[in-house]
């Protein structure tokens, strides 16, 4: 197995290569955790709107320590703030935004991926308590579904797959994979690699991914800003 | 992408009507043969300069999604009279003058469709909101029941609806800010907040645009996600007021 | 045939009647044209709140002539006005108000009704050109539905009937008949008769009604003011 | 008839907290085996006096709909602490401090439906708007699809939910006039609108009772004909902050 401590992409590139790709004017709801990073790395001169399952879209960034108010969250139940623009709405009407296609992107975190486009970010399926969240309506419903992933999992398997192992949290629903390693879209039941860092080979990749990697339209090197506070 | 036209976007333009010409850009993309909601009840909530902005644009094989069909020889009614109507789809097709649409119907040169109030309300949200279809106690055992399908929840009999969509709808509101959260005047949101939701393409027309922050968020009653376009007509028309003028159009 | 053209209830009698069994803090939707006058006569001391179904709760009186906004009407286009305690909401808001079973009474006009409670109110089943509206929810979910009536025709002929000849707007959906001539609860596929006027005999009555009128019940004098304005 | 209890109804009442006596009177009509509605999303929006009147009248085997499981000892958590509560219909039973739930659900204390959030809205809306059914896309083809009826509309898969409704809804509100026309506070809205129109009868807490008319028609977001019992309480805690400060109820 491949060392890839030392050459994978931080949590921070990764949030920062997937911000590149949103639209100016876009309408994203970012996952609970590491996908809410992607709101750092914002490109200048574009705006993006957020959403938040819990009602709020257009919302700012996290008041200062001290200034929360906690009758103003997102689901991820941490404290944000309104701004010119902001507007709030009740469950159902938040929910109708998400399921009747409205949103431009969604993007969240994984434990597998699998290459006809199946996401398992809900559940290991060793037990515990089951939690779904919002995650099922988003990605069956988001115009566009990508996943923010370390490459493989901390004990060294692929998280992008065959096909998910684990309880699926939605079919055939990610289009576009930010990992450590790639960018990697779900095209017609296939893998197909758009960059890869420059210090990993196209075969050194495949060694790392549970399925097959098409590269028939051509990779990109994926280069990141090395210092993202 | 939700692409949204701003119109104005700078501060001096905020108590601007907006000429013709821009409300003919905006109108002009929609073609032949389209399904078009447009909201309002009665004339309360319609958009009547977008509806004029389309008959000048010409548009023709329409469906129309409406709660009425038109009163008079202005709005709805002269889209009708225009020949520019295939389809209505609508709850009560009568209102003070229905002439328009009576001859036009009688003359079988328009398809109606009728749908219960509350139903046409319920398909259109469940169009905005990804619901293909629901059930509903509306209408069972009678004539709008008719091949539907039937099922039994708790002891009860409901219908199966489907849910409504269109490929354009023009709505009317009182204040946008630019980036389209919206709010309405009275009895006149009626069904524009739930056609804004279940279109492609929004086009509303409001009396002001503001500047985003002006509109309190809890205030807010369609959030811009729904809004592709807003055009500012800083008086618009009343379809009462121009039917008691006995308005004709054009 | 009996003449009662002399002898029935006046329309503003029989809305009279009909508003003293509304309970204080009730919601109610008067349909449209003849219903609405039973919003004249609610007796002092009592509050209700109307609703109607474009999209109004708690509206107050017509305006003064001249004094209408046309951005503030009722299901009938009439003009309105908004008081203390009035709420705008979506038509699709309102019909949950709706067919939830929220409303309390609905209160609407009639072409035929049968002795199982269906109602046929939107169609002669002649021709023209159909127009339900909003009576196909009210009547299939308001907790009571009430109907306001002619006991016959213009032509004589009976509009409480074994079976509606006409398009049904519900089925067994009515509960209680304020006609011209009587007050008649629709139980257990029957019509009952409470209270009948007093210049009519019970047969009179039952000759004037298209199916048999049980009076197991005891049957009181159906009494009105002489005099509404 | 939908009967309010309208605390306080005079002008002078307006600024006075009402007693836990007569939070006590509205909350001790919830018997045993009832199903409950609770709003909020974590602590924002959690009607912690009305749940902690719970806990004080100590009705049991309770049916609890929350978007989450609580967390610390208080609100939910403390009910669920206290052996109320049966069954829990939730779409996230986690938190900074599950530690309640977890440890009565290991013990086989408490049964759970996990739910899709947007599914669980739209239960309650639908159980509130008398759609007994609905189609919809989320969770098709998961584990939470099983044995639901699945059909193909327009060439995409759905599945069918049934509606969600309760004998009881507590919710939050920031302010109500005496009709019950509510507002909310930002993100505190989320499920409590819903679960308003969702129940037999609706307790709803608010920061103030104010006369009729001193909301704006156009800011209702629940109208009063969905609020059964109105208490006043002006300085409600907020779930998050009780737990900062480790509070434990009772």
């Amino acid at each position: 197995m491949i060392d890839i401590s030392e050459i994978k992409l931080s949590n921070a590139q990764i949030a920062w290569r997937a911000a590149q790709d949103i639209q100016d004017g876009a309408y994203v709801n970012l996952g609970i955790g590491f996908p809410e990073m992607v709101a750092s790395y914002q490109p200048e001169g574009k705006e993006v709107i957020f959403h938040t399952e819990n009602g709020v879209l257009g919302f700012g960034p996290a008041p200062a320590v001290g200034e929360e108010d906690w009758d103003l969250i997102n689901a991820g139940k941490k404290a944000i703030t309104s701004k010119p623009g902001t507007s709030f709405f009740h469950h159902a009407d938040s929910f109708a935004m998400v399921r009747g296609g409205h949103l431009d992107v969604a993007i969240l975190g994984a434990y597998q991926i699998a290459q006809n486009g199946d996401l398992a970010n809900w559940s290991t399926g060793k037990g515990g308590i089951p939690a779904v969240g919002g995650a099922m309506d988003l990605v069956q419903s988001a115009r566009r579904v990508a996943v923010v992933t370390d490459h493989i999992t901390k004990k060294g398997e692929p998280k992008l797959v065959e096909s998910c192992t684990m309880p699926l949290t939605g079919v055939g629903c990610v289009t576009r994979i930010y990992s450590s390693l790639a960018v990697i879209d779900v095209e017609g039941g296939h893998f197909v690699l758009r960059e890869k860092i420059a210090a990993l080979s196209i075969d050194d990749l495949q060694a790392l991914t549970g399925a097959e990697l098409l590269t028939t339209k051509g990779v990109d090197a994926l280069i990141c800003p090395e210092a993202l506070g | 992408m939700s692409e949204m036209t701003r119109y104005p976007i700078s501060q001096e333009d905020l108590d601007m009507v907006k000429t013709v010409t821009t409300l003919r850009e905006v109108i002009q993309q929609i073609p032949d043969g389209a399904t078009v909601m447009i909201g309002g009840f009665g004339g309360s909530g319609a958009p009547i300069e977008l509806i004029h902005a389309l008959i000048d644009h010409g548009a023709k094989h329409l469906t129309v999604v409406n709660n009425n069909a038109g009163n008079g020889h202005v709005g709805l009614a002269a889209l009708i009279e225009q020949g520019q109507v295939d389809k209505l789809i609508c709850s009560f097709p009568r209102s003070a003058d229905p002439s328009v649409f009576v001859t036009a119907y009688k003359a079988n040169k328009i398809a109606l469709e009728i749908v219960p109030q509350g139903t046409l309300a319920e398909r259109i949200r469940a169009g905005g909101a990804g619901i293909p279809a629901f059930y509903t106690p509306t209408a069972f055992g009678t004539a709008v029941a008719e091949g539907k399908p039937i099922e039994v929840f708790e002891g009860r009999s409901y219908i199966r609806e489907l849910w409504l969509k269109a490929d354009y709808a023009l709505i009317k509101g009182d204040l946008s800010d630019t980036h389209g959260n919206m709010t309405y005047r009275m009895a006149a949101r009626n069904f524009n907040p739930i056609m804004a939701t279940a279109a492609k393409v929004t086009i509303a027309q409001v009396s002001r645009v503001v500047q985003a922050g002006a509109i309190d968020p809890e205030h807010v009653v369609t959030p811009g996600i729904f809004i592709n376009h807003l055009v500012e007509i800083t008086h618009p028309a009343q379809e009462e007021e121009l039917n008691r003028a006995e308005a004709v159009y054009p």
